[in-house]
């Protein structure tokens, strides 16, 4: 009797685990022989095209002034936006945004906040609504409708919470007329009037990965540090690395998702550290980057060649120690741009359709230049947030 | 001898022998893969890193052996370590006087909790699930977001440091020792009239009451335990990896499942607080062998759902044939001093 | 049904009127209209996701079980779902009974490891959402497959500003409360969760009972797998880390469900859902910090099962013999 | 028996670990009879109602019913043969409604649904049929009073078709007013052809509703007459019986009480009234009554769990408030609960831990002295355990008991409340716990003892207060014949 419930018990179980292991036969899964750890995922975020035009485009001189990358842009197509051209300035400009659930985007969204100050204050946009979705796509998808049906926005900024989930909403947004600026991540559609984003995850992976096959001898060892899967900016930052180091010859001792915990971070190097040497440490995200360099401290090892991010408590650390280092940035003063796209869309000024922002990585060169600007900055600020000019500066990213 | 009889009693059913086999199996792979793990540096590296998850299993156990749950432990961590960044911000001087306040700010949170789930009679799912939402978003709202400031050297001593170059051992810890005296302490307060009470509480609340068991104000107690014993895990994590703003996150499920494996019964009354504490060593030593073994990374998180529900299923197995099973030869009670 | 669970279920939709007064006033008094079409529209859409999760949650915790599986259950199920059709509008019908196999032998999966393995189900639906977990990470990278645009009307339509999904959920949810009230197995879910072994006397098969709720419940999941995918346009696995888990179970408890089980219907749980969904929209609309939502989300619901737990009956209440009236007058101190 | 029988139990034997609580025991109940089965406490009226009802099995004998041979292993076996049981705890779900509890499991449907409107009106139908007219089919169970709650018990009962239909103490929760309707719905029975076998002990009840009476007496059958042949006072006698002298020990002289440590005067709560008692040092009380006549209600109320509301109490002359267990206990209370499993014990703890449990909450009451005396305790009770970490859930039912007076001995009290000491223990254990009860009182403790079986109250006590329906029918002094007490007890004049 007990046994026979056991085994209903099992084949229920096993019956589930069958169910979910035939819907994996649909096409567009990989073959299970590749469910490596290492060998995850590259393929289906690797795309030649992106990839290359996205290296090329790190070489290109970008337009407009140096002095305000955040108003530069990298062979910009631009579209003329008379249509939307509105008089007066009392425009309403919604916002619906991700989420402002890691420091990233709380420092970027303190400069949008600032950066609206200052057009309100110019008189170029009247009322800036926004709402935050908290991750959640189908909160912003909602967030989006609710923006659209209130019919008070003349103008829509979105923050895609993720790629292709956001796409028809996007749309439900470009078919209600309004002009609609898409920046961070993108969408699957180019109905927006432009989408702003810096070069590209590609390019970060590339960077950083590039950088530690110049510092690191041949046949260095490489621990490579991820956030989460699935998240496309961050897979395109890994794939982009794996195809540097695959034609390189760096040992790649594997790659951990580490939810971005910097104990979790601690955790593993450590136990790297413990089962032999790691040379280079290659991160998609710098957030909890100096919990990686304290486990060599605590190892007594030798720092690693690393690539971090322009995330302060990083670059500190980098300069404490001395260490090779580079800071791949993924431009924060991109959070500037939507806003000031949208007051010139609503006075009929040309936008690039795809405005596609500078993305320099820090360098040794320039770490002290950067640490200097932003001496009194909390350590959780990014180095690139461009909001030295803006009348809050320094006290709004300071005392939050 | 009784004592033996008794320990030997508990080993043999339930949970609490399920976990010390299952941890003892993991080690014995894990030294299979690599002998170096058990070498004194990387030992020792282990437990550090583990005392953090053992000491909130300790604070859990009160809580789950008095009959309720505390989901907030995760945020509360989280919390303790942002307000330690912010409030001390590289003051040396401010280390300990912001230690003391997080204590009082943990011990807050378990009275909240307490008061809410006992003289309100809301269930401790609800109340604790409460209090995650409202810590998580509190500290948030406070610190606009990300937190600020940064931690002094001497606050992360304890979680980062420890007794340098001890022969044989090389570092030892101060985790480890803080983990080691909680631990020795839980089990002493497991012996004392009060655990007495507690266990007592989640067995029959109604008898213990009739006994003049203070039921609400153990129960309440034991929120209070659990609350420090998140700060005291903040103040190690937050010492050991420093800031960052998922510090904490889903810790409260983590430790929940650590306690049940070691074979602490939901709804209380059953289980040892040394077991529940080797259940959280067993789930840290299952997340080592995880990495040993190079497991694809996005798999680890079905191989450890099914080892748990396993663990779990089969405890719950013996304690069926335990119950069952007839009791050896009873004999008279001979006078024994306890 | 009786007097008293009427009473509950109306209190319930008493506070929910509470909570749109005070929301409107609210919104008003910040120069808005909680009740213009937009905002009304809003609501709803709000309603459909997590009233599917909860509709099937009610189920499981009526039977004094648990589901902590369902978020994963859900981002499964939207995988199923999108590589299933993958853009055919021929593939609908097949998708939607993938979708709801899978899910439905997850719910098993769950239902019988509580059942006959005596596993608590706090634990077992924690494993099976980590096992799921596990699974989407290393199958689906991000979102997969291609919903087709006939299927996406499912979550963008909406007829009189009424959602198309908030017209569905409602339709579950009758179907829900005619399941517990018109079927035997709904029906001795209250019994299973009230007093297991007056159940057992009473020759009910327990177990199976269990087993049904974990199912429905597993299916449940599935529907809002399916709105996901039909919103999105696409599967992603990333849902889960929504925790939509919990936003069930408040809601559940909201609409005055006994988290211990035996009491509590479907129709309450249709107003926990409101309330949340309300105060998310009011919450937009005045603009409320991210974080103080949180705040004050945990700070409702807490308050609101304290109130709900004043109204506990004394189970054990023995007819008195006497009342201070018909006593005999006693000589001496009063005690 | 030449005549038809619904029932018929033959040589029914049966025994709790070795002791044997029923020795051949025969019974037939006949078609449309009220069969009474009377006896004191422990005679087995309870245990051989049990094996009627599927939960025990009796280890030898007979069971035929409505000519076929049947023995059954679990409840619903019963059911289905037949045999409906109302026991004294319920079996309703209080959330579900009258109808819905009448039905669970086996609810009418049509079309594959529940057919409430079915379903409400066979309970009403039901109901009406049972001349129950105030009973709604969709009130909820947990709103009714508990008269109510056992009609509804009984016409769950009634519903499964059952042509025998038992019920154990069906009045003893019930007040007056209330049994009347209980009489009511028995008669319907009667007409309906359905047998009843009714488990009572107040004598006014057995000759207004039986026809036959079957007596038992320590696990035998006594005689088994026709209600019309017999006079109460006869009854009483038959059911008394000649007595192998129980060995109770030898009460002290009367002479030497010391002062009085409890006195209750005027006491009076929602189940009380007029409560007038004092307990002396040394000295053990009686509480008589039969089942809902207030003993444990006193008990509850001297111990602060459903305390006084009128009237005062004073412990050792100093005026107490016992608003609750923790009061009592300081004021030197102890209370042996009836129901050890629900109030006295935490089953899954130790030996050990149980037995300290008291010293452990009261921090008053806790001293080393006192947890160093918990072995001699322990053993002076003669437990019988694999050792004091063994879990008292798997000791026997006399041996929990010994654990629970040891927790309570370990305090050190002034005054001690028995309440059913020796319910559901074997006689080699009650044995003990007579001579503890005596050493106790010995040793200058006010105690309070409360027991179904009179032989006991009037084997130990020094006096005995009867209770009659919440208030003190009368006092007797040791000595008492049973008759003097059943007296009182069951509402009628001594003489």
């Amino acid at each position: 009797m007990h046994r026979t419930r056991q085994a209903l018990a099992a084949a229920a179980a096993i019956g589930l685990l069958a169910a979910t292991a035939c819907t994996s036969e649909t096409p567009d899964e990989p073959a299970p022989e590749d469910d490596q750890s290492t060998a995850e995922s590259g393929d289906e975020w690797f795309d030649q095209a992106e990839y290359d035009r996205q290296l090329e485009q790190r070489g290109i001189e970008p337009e407009g002034d140096p002095a305000a990358p955040w108003l530069q842009a990298i062979e910009p197509e631009w579209v003329d936006t008379a249509e939307y051209a509105q008089e007066g300035g009392d425009h309403t400009v919604c916002f619906s945004n991700a989420s402002v659930s890691n420091p990233w985007r709380v420092t970027g969204w303190i400069t949008m906040q600032q950066q609206v100050e200052v057009l309100q204050d110019e008189g170029r946009i009247g009322e800036f609504r926004h709402s935050d979705a908290a991750d959640d796509d189908d909160q912003q998808i909602s967030d989006i409708q609710a923006f659209v049906d209130s019919g008070d926005c003349d103008a829509i900024i979105i923050s895609p919470s993720t790629t292709a989930t956001l796409t028809p909403a996007v749309e439900t947004a470009c078919a209600s007329g309004v002009p609609v600026v898409v920046f961070d991540r993108g969408v699957n559609t180019d109905c927006a009037v432009t989408f702003i984003h810096p070069i590209g995850g590609y390019a970060f992976g590339a960077d950083a990965a590039e950088f530690l096959v110049d510092e690191l001898e041949p046949g260095s060892t490489v621990l490579a540090l991820r956030i989460l899967p699935g998240v496309d900016v961050l897979e395109h930052r890994w794939a982009a690395a794996q195809e540097v180091f695959a034609d390189s010859d760096l040992e790649i001792l594997g790659n951990e998702f580490t939810g971005g915990d910097a104990a979790e971070i601690k955790n593993i190097v450590t136990q790297y550290l413990q089962r032999g040497d790691v040379d280079g440490i290659w991160m998609d995200a710098g957030d909890g980057a100096v919990a990686a360099v304290e486990a060599f401290e605590d190892a007594g090892q030798p720092y690693p060649v690393m690539s971090g991010e322009d995330e302060l408590s990083f670059m500190r650390k980098w300069d404490e120690t001395g260490m090779t280092a580079i800071a791949p940035v993924y431009s924060n003063f991109q959070w500037r741009t939507p806003v000031l796209a949208a007051s010139m869309i609503l006075s009929g000024e040309e936008v690039p359709a795809e405005w596609v922002l500078p993305q320099e990585p820090i360098t040794e060169a320039e770490l002290d230049d950067y640490l200097d600007r932003n001496a009194d900055m909390p350590s959780l600020h990014y180095a690139k947030f461009g909001g030295e000019d803006l009348p809050g500066f320094p006290d709004a990213w300071r005392d939050r | 001898m009784s004592r033996l009889r008794s320990a030997a009693a508990a080993l043999a059913g339930g949970g609490t022998g399920t976990v010390f086999a299952l941890l003892i199996a993991i080690f014995a792979v894990v030294a299979a893969v690599n002998p170096g793990f058990f070498e004194a540096p990387s030992l020792m590296a282990f437990l550090k890193q583990a005392a953090p998850l053992v000491i909130l299993a300790a604070g859990q156990y009160f809580v789950i052996v008095s009959g309720n749950f505390d989901l907030s432990v995760g945020a509360l961590v989280g919390a303790q370590v942002v307000i330690a960044a912010r409030l001390i911000d590289g003051e040396e001087s401010r280390t300990l006087p912001v230690i003391g306040l997080m204590l009082l700010f943990g011990a807050a949170v378990g009275l909240a909790n307490g008061l809410i789930t006992t003289a309100l009679k809301v269930q401790s799912f609800i109340t604790t699930l409460g209090m995650l939402l409202v810590l998580y978003g509190a500290i948030r709202l406070w610190t606009g977001g990300a937190p600020t400031g940064s931690l002094s050297e001497s606050f992360r001593e304890a979680g980062r440091m420890g007794i340098e170059n001890v022969p044989l051992l090389g570092q030892i810890p101060w985790a480890l020792l803080i983990m080691l005296a909680l631990g020795a302490g839980a089990v002493q307060l497991m012996r004392t009239r009060f655990g007495r009470v507690l266990i007592a509480t989640g067995d029959n609340e109604l008898a213990t009451a009739r006994s003049g068991g203070r039921v609400d104000t153990v129960r309440t107690t034991a929120f209070v335990l659990s609350g420090l014993s998140a700060t005291v895990a903040g103040i190690l994590i937050g010492g050991f990896a420093g800031v960052s703003a998922q510090v904490g996150e889903g810790m409260e499920f983590t430790v929940i499942t650590a306690v049940v494996l070691g074979g602490v019964v939901l709804g209380g009354g059953q289980g040892s607080v040394v077991a529940a504490m080797g259940g959280a060593l067993t789930l840290e030593a299952l997340f080592t062998l995880f990495n040993q073994l190079a497991l694809p990374a996005s798999l680890r998180p079905s191989v450890q759902g099914a080892i748990i529900i396993a663990a779990v299923a089969y405890a719950a197995r013996q304690r069926r044939l335990t119950s069952r099973k007839p009791q050896r030869e009873a004999r008279p009670l001979t006078a024994t001093p306890s | 049904m009786s007097v008293r669970r009427l009473d509950t279920t109306a209190l319930i939709y008493l506070a929910l009127l509470g909570v749109v007064a005070v929301g409107g006033i609210a919104v008003a008094a910040d120069g808005g209209n909680l009740f213009s079409p937009a905002n009304l529209g809003d609501m709803f859409t709000r309603t459909s996701l997590t009233g599917f999760l909860a509709i099937g949650m009610t189920l499981v915790i009526l039977c004094r079980s648990l589901d902590l599986s369902v978020g994963y259950t859900a981002a499964l199920s939207s995988l199923v779902a999108a590589t299933t059709m993958d853009g055919q509008v021929a593939n609908i019908p097949l998708g939607i009974a993938a979708v709801l196999l899978v899910s439905g032998l997850v719910g098993a999966a769950n239902g019988a490891i509580v059942a006959y393995l005596g596993v608590n189900p706090f634990i077992t639906t924690l494993g099976v959402g980590l096992i799921i977990k596990g699974y989407l990470d290393t199958q689906y990278r991000g979102p997969a497959g291609d919903v087709p645009r006939d299927f996406q009307r499912f979550g963008y339509d909406g007829i009189a500003h009424i959602p198309v999904s908030t017209l569905v959920m409602l339709a579950v949810a009758a179907a829900g409360i005619w399941f517990l009230r018109s079927t035997r197995t709904g029906h001795h879910m209250y019994a299973v969760g009230g007093n297991i072994d007056v159940a057992r006397m009473s020759g009910i098969r327990t177990d199976r009972t269990l087993m049904t709720a974990h199912i429905l419940c597993g299916m449940c999941a599935g529907l809002a797998g399916l709105l996901l995918a039909s919103r999105f346009g696409t599967g992603s696995a990333e849902v889960y880390t929504n925790l939509y888990e919990l936003d069930a179970i408040a809601a559940v408890v909201l609409g005055g469900t006994l988290l211990l089980g035996g009491r509590g219907g479907v129709a309450g749980t249709v107003a926990g859902v409101a309330i949340l969904a309300v105060l998310d929209t009011v919450f937009n609309v005045l603009q409320v910090d991210p974080f103080a939502k949180d705040v004050l989300r945990g700070a409702i619901i807490i308050a609101a099962v304290a109130i709900y737990a004043r109204r506990q009956i004394d189970r054990s209440a023995r007819r008195p013999r006497f009342t201070a009236a018909d006593a005999a007058p006693t000589p001496g101190r009063p005690a | 028996m030449t005549e038809s029988t619904v029932l018929t139990m033959r040589g029914i034997d049966k025994s709790f670990l070795g002791v044997r609580v029923l020795r051949s025991v025969d019974l037939d109940v006949r078609p449309g009879e009220v069969h009474a089965l009377v006896g004191e406490n422990g005679a087995g009226k309870s245990t051989l109602m049990k094996i009627l009802a599927g939960v025990h099995t009796a280890d030898a004998g007979t069971i035929t019913l409505g000519g076929r041979a049947v023995s059954f292993t679990h409840p619903l076996q019963a059911q289905h043969a037949g045999v409906a049981t109302v026991f004294q705890e319920f079996n309703l779900l209080p959330d579900l409604s009258v109808a819905e509890n009448i039905f669970l499991g086996r609810e009418p449907r049509r079309r594959g649904m529940i057919d409430r409107r079915a379903m409400t009106k066979r309970t009403a139908d039901l109901l009406s049929d049972l001349g129950v007219d105030d009973l709604a089919p969709g009130a909820k169970v947990g709103s009714l009073s508990v008269a109510h709650q056992q009609i509804a018990e009984i016409a769950k009962a009634m519903s499964q078709g059952a042509d025998l239909v038992c019920m154990d103490e069906p009045t003893a929760a019930l007040a007056d007013a209330e049994v009347e309707l209980l009489y009511r719905l028995v008669e319907r029975l009667r007409e309906r052809g359905v047998a009843v076998l009714y488990v009572s002990h107040r004598l006014r009840e057995i000759f207004d509703l039986c026809d036959r009476i079957t007596v038992l007496k320590d696990g035998e059958l006594v005689d088994s007459v026709a209600a019309a042949d017999i006079t109460p006072d006869d009854l009483v006698t038959l059911m008394v019986g000649r007595r192998i002298e129980a060995a109770f020990p030898e009460p002290l002289p009367d002479t030497d009480h010391g002062d009085v440590r409890l006195e209750i005067s005027g006491g009076g709560n929602a189940w009380l009234d007029g409560i007038d008692l004092t307990v002396r040092a040394g000295e053990i009380v009686g509480l008589a009554g039969l089942q809902g006549s207030g003993r444990t209600e006193i008990a509850e109320a001297v111990f602060g769990i459903a305390p006084f509301t009128r009237g005062t109490v004073a412990v050792d002359g100093r005026p107490v408030k016992l608003t609750g267990p923790r009061k009592a206990i300081a004021a030197g209370i102890a209370m042996v609960t009836e129901d050890r499993k629900a109030h006295g014990l935490a089953l899954r703890q130790s030996v050990r831990a149980n037995a300290r449990m008291v010293l452990d909450a009261n921090r008053r009451a806790h001293s080393r002295a006192r947890v160093e005396r918990i072995p001699s305790i322990l053993s002076s009770l003669d437990l019988v355990a694999r050792g004091p970490d063994q879990e008292v859930r798997y000791l026997s039912g006399g041996n929990q008991q010994k654990v629970v007076v040891a927790k309570w001995l370990a305090t050190e009290p002034g005054v001690i409340v028995l309440d059913e000491p020796t319910r559901g223990i074997d006689v080699g254990a009650k044995h003990r716990l007579y001579t503890a009860i005596r050493a106790l009182a010995a040793e200058g403790l006010a105690v309070l003892l409360i027991a179904s079986e009179l032989i006991e109250v009037i084997g130990l006590a020094d006096r005995i207060a009867v209770l009659h329906d919440g208030r003190i029918a009368g006092e007797l002094p040791a000595g008492a014949t049973e008759k003097q007490v059943m007296a009182y007890a069951t509402g009628r004049s001594p003489r």
